[in-house]
């Protein structure tokens, strides 16, 4: 096993990309990620792997560059935050009808609009609705801590090109900014054959390769989406990823992605200090949503209590999920401001214990 | 003196009637057809057996429909 | 074992790189650690703070809302973070650095010369490091030896010279507890 | 008629379709000038022989479906970002030739701070700019580089200088930036401009082959759809009015103007 | 009343800006919505009301054009399609938290990616869960006929100037190249006097008008957005509309918004005349979604069945109305596809009355 | 004793505060250039009596808090989108003076295309540049006026032309483009250039007030704690690096240069 | 009663145009209508077409499988649509314009000789109004009067003078069913 | 021949101490004081007479700290 480092989780971010073999790195400066590109840039990352990094002219042009080079077969990664983010999401949908493989990484700070750089959960939808126009979904990846940054670069790029599709990371500007003790995966070589659908020179004898999301005529057009639909269902089958603790006897149960996730477990260690029978599911994966663990669990608890920091988005789809078999609560902080446990178990207190509200 | 001697073949079909072809050339060789080919367009047709082979038609056509051959004879 | 603490002060008074030592002493020493400063836009003069997890055992919660330890360089950080303590916990301050005294009665509060004897070591920087040193003797959250090492790792090569120096504030703040 | 059949010989041949096109109809409308542009783009491509070396970007307008007809590997862009999807190939394929195939609507509008960072840059593109003077595929509105007066859907009554500004000389904005190389204007509106394009394509990618950085053929042509003329009228307009407020030649050369 | 015209989608949305008394319209062009810049070009509407007009350089240019005309108190409208709506995402986001009234329209074409400029709903994600970031909410209107439209901007801009906020129009490219009947309003007279909160030019001895979406303390940010959810829930409660027929003695709900809730109605008269009981329930706002009226019928009826020219996107918001009160099956087509009345038909009858599936 | 204090007095004052300022202590570093040019804008609008006539735009930058300063009635917007909300306040109040306040990552990079066609356009706008050659409010990452060699958190060797393109002359990138009216380029580094570009800036909302279109006021400022320098390192970094690569002065006036 | 009908033919045939005329005729007796086109990107020499949708009552839906009356003036046009006309419904084409003709047997099918008799009239554009009489004739969609009141809101003012022109067409589609 | 007399006032709190006014004084007049604000910074002070109200300093202060007034002897 390879040497502990504490590191920021940004920082982690950016050194998970150089050894995982990636070609290059597109992204415009943003708090809280800008680490990302500054490291890099420290690293000399050309001399290290030959991989490639270019500050862009902005997010725009930063994502379109991600599907330019994604679209010629190389192993691509950009990051930004929340308003970064937001302007990509032609690209996205773009990247996505191309069904290109990339792997991006936002780091949500609070909004709406310049709203503040601290950290925040209230891009959940975006990531999970697509933000951009079209029926489309990316994988979305929420790490708790920094390892798990880590990690989730790895198993981004391994899921992209398993099925061609983006995949986001849904960091906050408390994981980016944090450090952590973080161990590291062995440097992976870059890609050396390409796919045969990219764009990387005609061979001779075989026919032209063409990146496009044209098609004037709805019967095809429809015949992408119903491919994509498809692909999407297997993913959901697949792909979807959780943690449970204490789920065993929970008669209840907390539920949070990404740091919140950690929290609700502190949560839980002092409710059932309280006496309380208390579990947590944190979902992995945003997308897909881990349906099926709470669909499991709904019959069987009392109460679901979700934490977010935003304003209840995740919330939808655990009742989307449990489809009214238990009462589901939500418990939330907005604005860059993060929910303690004590909190949280007062509030659970509050809907399920005095049963005020 | 050394005389050339040219002739064009068009590809009737994929010709859209543009007439930039029948503009360019020197020798007045070309021209449209009355009846339209299978899109529906008005073609162009060799009128005359004037052509000296400098593919000003050719370089002009936007459906690349004419291929030039030249000869010189003395 | 844990030991949840905050680093408060001004911004350049060291406070982050205070907390990153205890992380990376904690580090040495096999336990699991979290550091999380206060992050924000290119502003000089503002306060910053970083909290500090040193525990045996995996870490939940990297966000707390009361604390084992507080450390404050200036009395905005005093009066921030005094209610915060954990029963029990402990407070460490700047002499210099406080107008209003903290009263609280249900934790230990330790009042360091700290100014005073930096401007003695005629090493005004050492601050941050003079302040751990009253923290780690209080708590022993980490071991000495530990902290030396970390040192190495958070000091950039050019202030190695440095280091001794540094114990020297570390051990002169031990002394005040 | 015996010698006219007689000449139809390989050896007599001076002018065909270069293989570097695909076979198929294009969608253009008669005597539009993009066809004659992929024509000459894909001869000089053949005669290179770099067929399987060169990658395209062809953005949204009415040549986006250029991929139906280029012979070569391609990705089409969204509107606007050819040359951010260019820049990112180009990083990671540095031995490649790479080419850009914008519209007016696309390069000197939406587009235009992916051009002028790609150019400033200097990446090593040869960007093949279709002024048209109109927004072709949307059915004729407005572009950046319509002439004063130049009536379009959006500008009914002609474009009116206090409102919609001045026509935009793209080639004049960019020339000034040290990362760009070759800077050309040509036209195709007769054989003699069509062959003076070819030598100015050829040269782009001459420089590109010997990494001097970004260059930009931009080409004067037509709409004759939406300029509601005939393509003979439509190639006069371009030769009474285009020209002489887009005067055509090298702008910018290596060797230095 | 006024006289009848003939009109299509697109140059009535137009017209009845010009009658509503807009002061001005920032857009670019982009197909299936060209006509409504066309329109007004064409009609000199300087001229008539003193409304300017501008072809903005892009449509991220053109959003934050209507930032900064909204901001300064006036009566702003734009509008785009599909990718165009994608580009002003970032922009959404702080018009939103800056709470500044205005209307978009976006007439949806088949995505995801440049897809296909034929008629699509698969834009509903994006238009009710915000695709930018943060947590914030468009009102959402649907039409479902010219006239509709019509009545819609007047409409839009009644509930963006009481709510300080932007009204999203969601039309789509059927609607916007068809044309039918449509009866306008009044010419209404432009704003003369403004908002005390717009940057008019510093009034001697008030405070100088500040537009501004940044908070970078958290506490701050947070007290915004608490503000933000409170007005969306009074939203919630005052402003949704809806349309039902036969719900009387329905057994069965087909539902859809916009085109595809006419096409409904057809459906249901389909199925009456073959005796099946059937109702239909158009919701005319999708933020706020009338989540009320699902509930109230759910446990009255055997079955709902949505349908969209989406893969299924409304339907989360259905079956989060009736919470899991009575089964909820979707149709939908995509890509620029339109569902068929004796299609919609025929999928009610495989899922529940052969109870296929 | 005795004399100093009794020429404390109103009739010999010389030198005061405009105010146009709100009574409020900057969030800016010491010696931060954007204080001086938030004096001097003031100073002018004090002087022509426009508070109530005058509408400013800040983007997202250390200025972002300008309007905590700025006693006119103020507009925060998107990064790069500076020009663009500009555009629409200008639209909807002609007789206003409208102006914008922009960093050179905020206009030369993310805002390229609403500054280029602002300008085009010649919206009757005045914009004041702060070219201090990196990202400020974000920890000093390259601009796209980061001078070659120039160290910045994200070019931590120093600018790279082959990599990072070159140092980008907005002035002169603006020049051309018939809407625009006025050019300069001022700094604030020594008290002469600061007189200097308080005229400049007059000058500036004078044409606006007569209607001849877009005008660039280009500040060549500073960045103390990005460029890790104290303030008067600072200000000889300007004099001694930046200002040969951007020399002072005008480059374009409505009278023709 | 509801006519639902579909005019379709090649680009520049003018069958956008027929359609229109037949939704403006229906508006100026007070019923119901709706006029769908199809739409594309900038293209010569593709097939349009368009719906129209006359109607006593609220028109539900705008989109339909099948129509009571096509009207086809070209050969994929027939291709397309003979197999969506209602059991009993119409089907009109131009006989010039078809090499293989429709075969259904359960819809009245009307050959008309279009091309051939604008020809006569020499007036060729007038085609789509040749047709429109004979859809009109045979259906009652709208009243002749209409359909002349129609062509002045249709048709420009600068071709108002080609009415009668228009109308001897429409006339001489009427012969022909 | 007249002379002029200059004198400044600065606003300790909201001085950063830059030095931009120390270092423009063509008279020497100003210098940073030895103790600091409330904000933590040195401030500027008055070292000598010699001020002659040119108000560099004032035009360079970027927190519109100095006040300059100024009277003519004669
Ligand atoms: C984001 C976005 N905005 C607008 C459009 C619509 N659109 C497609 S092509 C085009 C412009 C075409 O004009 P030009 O670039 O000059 O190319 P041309 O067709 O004239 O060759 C526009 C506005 C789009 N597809 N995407
Ligand atoms: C869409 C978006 N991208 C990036 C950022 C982050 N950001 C804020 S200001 C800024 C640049 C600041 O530099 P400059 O414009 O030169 O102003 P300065 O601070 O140097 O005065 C950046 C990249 C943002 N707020 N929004
Ligand atoms: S080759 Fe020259 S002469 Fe012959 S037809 Fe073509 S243009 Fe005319
Ligand atoms: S130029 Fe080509 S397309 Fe045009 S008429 Fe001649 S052959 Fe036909
Ligand atoms: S619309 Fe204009 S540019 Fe497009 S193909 Fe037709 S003629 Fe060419
Ligand atoms: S970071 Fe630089 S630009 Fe920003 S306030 Fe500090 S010195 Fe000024
Ligand atoms: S006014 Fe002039 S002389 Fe007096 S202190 Fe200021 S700079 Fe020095
Ligand atoms: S210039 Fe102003 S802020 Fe700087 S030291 Fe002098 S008085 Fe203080
Ligand atoms: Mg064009
Ligand atoms: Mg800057």
């Amino acid at each position: 096993m390879g040497e502990l480092k504490l590191m920021k989780g940004n920082e982690a971010l950016a050194e998970a990309m150089i050894l995982a073999g990636a070609d290059a790195y597109f992204g415009y400066p943003i708090t809280p990620q800008s680490e990302v590109l500054e490291y890099l840039a420290e690293q000399k990352v050309f001399e290290r792997t030959g991989m490639v990094v270019l500050q862009a002219e902005s997010e725009v042009a930063a994502i379109n560059m991600i599907y330019g080079a994604a679209g010629a077969g190389k192993r691509v990664v950009t990051t930004s935050s929340s308003p970064g983010y937001s302007l990509m999401q032609e690209g996205m949908s773009y990247i996505t009808a191309a069904e290109l493989p990339c792997v991006i990484c936002n780091v949500v700070r609070g909004g709406p609009g310049l709203g503040t750089i601290q950290p925040s959960q209230a891009d959940y939808f975006q990531a999970t609705r697509g933000g951009g126009h079209g029926d489309y979904y990316t994988i979305v990846l929420a790490p708790s801590s920094v390892q798990e940054i880590v990690d989730f670069v790895k198993l981004g790029f391994e899921l992209a090109e398993k099925y061609r599709n983006p995949v986001l990371i849904l960091s906050d500007g408390a994981i980016g900014q944090m450090k952590e003790k973080v161990e590291f995966f062995e440097q992976m070589p870059r890609r050396t054959v390409f796919p045969d659908w990219a764009t990387t020179g005609k061979i001779p004898g075989k026919p032209a390769r063409v990146i496009t999301t044209l098609n004037i005529e709805s019967e095809k057009m429809e015949v992408l989406n119903l491919h994509l639909q498809e692909k999407y269902n297997t993913i959901r089958e697949k792909e979807s990823l959780y943690e449970t603790y204490n789920m065993e006897d929970a008669e209840y149960v907390f539920t949070g992605f990404g740091l919140v996730g950690r929290i609700c477990v502190k949560a839980m260690e002092m409710a059932r200090e309280k006496g309380y029978k208390v579990g947590v599911i944190r979902p992995i994966t945003l997308f897909p949503f881990p349906t099926k663990i709470y669909a499991e669990y709904a019959p069987k608890v009392k109460g679901i209590l979700d934490v977010e920091m935003n304003a209840g988005q995740m919330v939808e789809d655990v009742r989307l999920s449990v489809n009214g078999a238990t009462p589901v609560e939500f418990y939330g902080r907005m604005g860059g401001m993060i929910p303690a446990p004590d909190a949280i178990l007062e509030h659970f207190e509050k809907y399920f214990i005095t049963g005020g509200k | 003196m050394a005389k050339f001697k040219g002739q064009v073949v068009i590809d009737i079909e994929n010709c859209k009637g543009c007439e930039l072809c029948v503009a360019t050339c020197p020798q007045e060789t070309l021209s449209l057809s009355k009846t339209i080919n299978k899109k529906g367009y008005r073609y162009a047709v060799v009128v005359n057996e004037d052509c000296n082979g400098c593919a000003n038609c050719a370089t002009m056509c936007p459906d690349y429909a004419i291929t030039v051959y030249k000869k010189k004879f003395d | 074992m844990t030991q949840e603490s905050i680093f408060a002060g001004f911004g350049g008074q060291g406070v982050l790189t205070a907390a990153l030592i205890v992380a990376y002493a904690g580090m040495e020493e096999g336990k699991e650690v979290c550091w999380m400063p206060s992050y924000g836009p290119e502003m000089r003069g503002g306060t910053a703070n970083a909290v500090c997890i040193v525990s045996d055992k995996k870490i939940s919660s990297p966000i707390i809302a009361s604390y084992d330890s507080v450390i404050a360089l200036n009395q905005p950080s005093i009066d921030k973070f005094e209610s915060k303590v954990k029963p029990g916990g402990h407070l460490f301050y700047d002499v210099a650095n406080c107008i209003s005294k903290p009263t609280r009665t249900d934790i230990s509060i330790h009042a360091i010369p700290a100014s005073e004897e930096v401007i003695k070591l005629n090493f005004i920087k050492g601050l941050n490091i003079l302040m751990l040193g009253a923290f780690i003797k209080a708590t022993n959250t980490v071991a000495i030896e530990s902290i030396e090492k970390a040192l190495k790792k958070v000091l950039p090569e050019r202030y190695h010279d440095k280091i001794p120096l540094n114990m020297e504030a570390f051990y002169a703040g031990m002394k005040h507890v | 008629m015996e010698d006219k059949l007689n000449i139809c010989t390989p050896e007599n041949l001076v002018y065909k379709k270069p293989g570097t096109l695909k076979i198929k109809q294009s969608h253009y409308c008669p005597g539009c000038g993009h066809g004659t542009v992929h024509k000459i783009l894909m001869e000089v491509v053949e005669e290179m022989g770099i067929q399987g070396d060169i990658i395209g970007v062809c953005p949204v307008g009415c040549s986006v479906f250029a991929y139906d007809y280029l012979d070569v590997d391609m990705n089409e862009a969204a509107h606007g970002r050819a040359l951010a999807v260019a820049t990112g190939i180009r990083r990671v394929f540095p031995e490649k030739y790479v080419f850009t195939y914008q519209g007016d609507g696309d390069l000197a509008a939406i587009g235009t701070a992916e051009t002028i960072h790609a150019a400033n840059r200097g990446e090593n593109i040869m960007t093949i700019f279709i002024n048209n003077g109109i927004y072709g595929m949307t059915g004729g509105q407005m572009a950046p580089t319509t002439l004063l007066g130049m009536e379009s859907t959006t500008s009914p009554y002609g474009r009116d200088v206090k409102t919609m500004g001045y026509p935009m000389e793209m080639a004049n904005l960019l020339k000034d930036l040290k990362g760009v190389c070759y800077i050309t204007r040509q036209s195709v509106h007769k054989p003699g401009n069509v062959r003076k394009l070819k030598k100015a394509i050829a040269k782009a990618l001459e420089y590109q082959k010997q990494g001097l950085g970004f260059s930009l053929v931009e080409v004067v042509s037509n709409c004759p759809s939406n300029w509601k003329m005939t393509p003979l009228q439509a190639n006069q307009f371009v030769e009474d009015k285009m020209i002489p407020y887009y005067p055509l030649g090298d702008i910018k050369t290596p060797e230095g103007k």
